[in-house]
């Protein structure tokens, strides 16, 4: 089991590393949100370090939403998802592995970029990695939403408003926390009750999320 | 309860009953019965438009069907102890492969089944696709690519093989080929489901279901 | 009966409500109305079309 | 009322003929019981202390907003057992609660803002309930749109159900989400409409504005669903008698 799983985790990696131009435009999306800020609001430091929380967080969730348009799109006009479907491993854990690539593809390049683009929004020491770790938990239970909605709407030729309608009402108590963590560190204050729920939705999200992404997988390919 | 592990001595078999199938207010198909031992082949004929893929893709779980079952050695496919999609292996007019991987790529990323190299390279060699094996998916002709995913089928060591218009796409020396390849998997105790045009060539049935007249 | 209307000055805002709450639940009612009126005939003429 | 009787309303023809038969007395109840909680909300009740006369709307703002609410649930029970049973009815049911609960949510953010201007100088502040009800509006919308876009009806019950299901739990985490924000940005609004202690004579008519409002969504929904059954029926010979009446066995 866990072979086949691996099998799939290093497909998917493969595969998303040679479709390398859909990935880097929701990497540019994530920067030039992150940097159009700065740029239209002007250089005012305490203007910054206020709406950096938000900032990013729309950023991340915009991007999240533009990379996983594609996450099951191509494998279901191919036909190999349906494949997936007919053997006897549980879809539940191969829709799981299928996510994590995801994330460890379209995700982590973000976390990475956001210590650096948090400096430019003059945010120093500690507050740093908390931005970091805002973006580390609240980025999966993102990525999860936003499968589900891509699973509930790959029969659909143009998804993209729906998929944004879906996905924005449901992530919005992410988008709260998460802007709430940043902010609070930033003025001091402790921060871990914000993250402590950005921990648990993403637990939440995660053990429930890919069983209702592959039943949706199933209705969507009937 | 009879015994349905791999290697006893149970035959399987494959029992449909009474299936039907409806698309809002359409009719696909309906009152659709047969049954399917070891050995056999069941062809699904009929024009085009008539709903030969949506009942393959209904005898294979892909769609659920508006009313009948389908038993795999007794058991209702959705049951949970039903290990039907084990011996099951389809190919519909997709053919899953994945354009952004080679074609060798492509043979490997299956996971279920083990094959001997003599095997596979003999069945490669059959079908003129040693040269391509490095190729990305997406540079083969169609043809190509339907080699491709019929190796797939078979290397995989299924019992069950169901195969939406096997011959479609392919050339003459391919055709003789995986005709011989149908023959001998039946020769093997293996089962299979084909649909066809009328005017394609086929292996000659056990039974024969033609939608024109249902 | 115009200090009724008034509202004690919120005049605007209370029948304001009353009446686009009415009208929502009128225009509710109405649509829910065609929606059966229409399903019933287009089933009638389904059934004149299968007898054919 | 056993498990069995339960168990027949799943059938579509009985179904069908008590959306038909209850769908007016659902109708003319509500009326009468809308007539009376509008007379006594705006002329019996008296003027609340503190906001005057604009305090009646909420009668109009508690039954729309408890409405909705209470039509999305029952859209996602629906849902479940639609999924559990594939049962046609229930799938009409949350199909046909849809629009009639995005109306209602219309109607309670509409009567939420008009209170609002007169009380905090804005039409819009972001009051906690007042935006979980915006995001219910959204939810509503992608549950319609979605509908909408699957044009094979099975598998659109199937999709939406699963997103009604998902939505309906995540309800209440998107409204104390919001309310924690929200307590955490304005210390002191006056945001509650209803106070812990209330006159009798303000809560009669709330009672019975909320059961009249509750009666009419019942009205519409037996409407809608008879409908929508009636659509995916039409093959059926209970129906066809039914419609065209005996003409059709002569």
């Amino acid at each position: 089991m866990m072979k086949v799983l691996r099998i799939i985790f290093l497909k998917d990696l493969k595969v998303s590393l040679r479709r390398w131009s859909d990935l880097l435009t929701s990497f540019i999306l994530f920067v030039l949100v992150c940097l159009i800020f700065p740029l239209t609001l002007g250089n005012d430091p305490s203007l910054l370090l206020k709406i950096i929380g938000p900032v990013m967080l729309v950023a991340a969730l915009l991007a999240t939403l533009l990379a996983m348009q594609n996450i099951f799109r191509p494998d279901v006009l191919n036909g190999s998802l349906e494949q997936l479907t007919l053997n006897s491993y549980p879809l539940t854990l191969i829709i799981c592995t299928k996510i994590f690539s995801f994330w460890v593809i379209t995700s982590l390049p973000l976390i990475l970029i956001s210590g650096f683009i948090a400096s430019s929004y003059y945010v120093t020491g500690n507050s740093i990695l908390i931005v970091i770790l805002t973006l580390l938990l609240s980025t999966p239970s993102l990525v999860h939403i936003s499968a589900l909605a891509a699973a509930l709407t790959v029969a659909i030729r143009y998804p993209g408003a729906l998929m944004a309608l879906i996905i924005i009402p449901l992530s919005l108590p992410i988008m709260i926390f998460g802007a709430k963590a940043i902010e609070f560190s930033i003025s001091g204050i402790d921060a871990s009750a914000p993250l402590y729920f950005l921990l648990g939705m993403m637990f939440f999200t995660c053990s429930l999320g890919p069983v209702v992404t592959a039943a949706a997988i199933k209705i969507s390919i009937d | 309860m009879t015994q349905t592990g791999r290697g006893s001595l149970t035959q399987h078999n494959l029992q449909i009953n009474f299936l039907e199938l409806y698309r809002n207010d359409d009719r696909i198909f309906s009152e659709i019965s047969f049954d399917l031992s070891e050995g056999q082949h069941l062809l699904i004929s009929g024009a085009n438009g008539t709903g030969k893929t949506s009942l393959l893709r209904v005898i294979c779980g892909l769609t659920i069907p508006t009313g009948g079952t389908i038993l795999w050695n007794q058991l209702a496919t959705n049951n949970i102890d039903c290990r039907y999609h084990e011996h099951l292996a389809y190919l519909g007019h997709k053919n899953a492969l994945i354009p952004e991987l080679t074609a060798r790529e492509n043979l490997e990323y299956t996971f279920e089944g083990n094959r001997s190299i003599n095997r596979t390279s003999s069945v490669l060699e059959a079908f003129g696709l040693n040269k391509y094996l490095d190729q990305y998916a997406e540079k083969l002709s169609n043809g190509q690519i339907r080699k491709v995913a019929l190796s797939r089928i078979l290397l995989s060591e299924k019992t069950l093989w169901i195969l939406d218009e096997p011959v479609a796409n392919l050339d003459t020396s391919g055709t003789q080929f995986l005709l011989a390849e149908m023959q001998a998997h039946l020769d093997q105790g293996g089962m299979l489901i084909t649909t066809s045009n009328l005017n394609d060539q086929t292996l000659k049935p056990n039974s024969e279901i033609n939608l024109d007249k249902a | 009966m115009p200090e009724i209307f008034a509202m004690g000055g919120y005049g605007f805002y209370v029948w304001g409500s009353v009446l686009i709450s009415i009208a929502v639940l009128v225009i509710n009612w109405i649509t829910a109305h065609k929606k059966f009126k229409s399903t019933i005939n287009e089933v009638k003429s389904f059934i004149s079309k299968d007898k054919e | 009322m056993n498990l069995k009787s339960i168990y027949k309303l799943g059938s579509p023809p009985l179904f069908y003929k008590l959306c038909i038969v209850l769908e007016p007395w659902y109708l003319i109840s509500s009326i009468l019981l809308i007539a009376v909680g509008m007379y006594g909300g705006l002329f019996v009740a008296p003027p609340d202390y503190q906001m005057g006369d604009a305090f009646r709307i909420i009668y109009f703002h508690v039954p729309s907003a408890y409405v909705s609410m209470m039509a999305y649930v029952f859209m996602a029970v629906s849902a479940i057992i639609g999924l559990t049973w594939r049962s046609n009815v229930a799938f009409s049911l949350a199909k046909s609660c849809a629009p009639i609960g995005a109306s209602f949510t219309f109607l309670a953010l509409i009567t939420g803002m008009l209170w609002g201007k007169p009380m905090w100088g804005t039409a819009w502040v972001w009051d906690a309930r007042l935006t979980s009800e915006l995001i219910l509006l959204f939810l509503y919308l992608a549950y319609i749109m979605l509908h909408l876009s699957i044009p094979d009806r099975s598998k659109a019950d199937r999709a939406t159900a699963l997103l009604a299901i998902v939505g309906v739990v995540n309800i209440p985490i998107i409204h104390y989400s919001v309310v924690w924000w929200n307590t955490l940005h304005q210390a002191s609004t006056i945001s509650k409409f209803a106070k812990p202690s209330i006159a009798t004579e303000m809560l009669w008519p709330l009672v019975i504005m909320i059961l009249g409002y509750t009666l009419l969504f019942a009205a519409f929904l037996s409407k809608r669903t008879a409908a929508e059954l009636a659509v995916r029926e039409k093959r059926t010979r209970w129906l066809q008698t039914l419609i065209v009446g005996d003409k059709n066995n002569a």
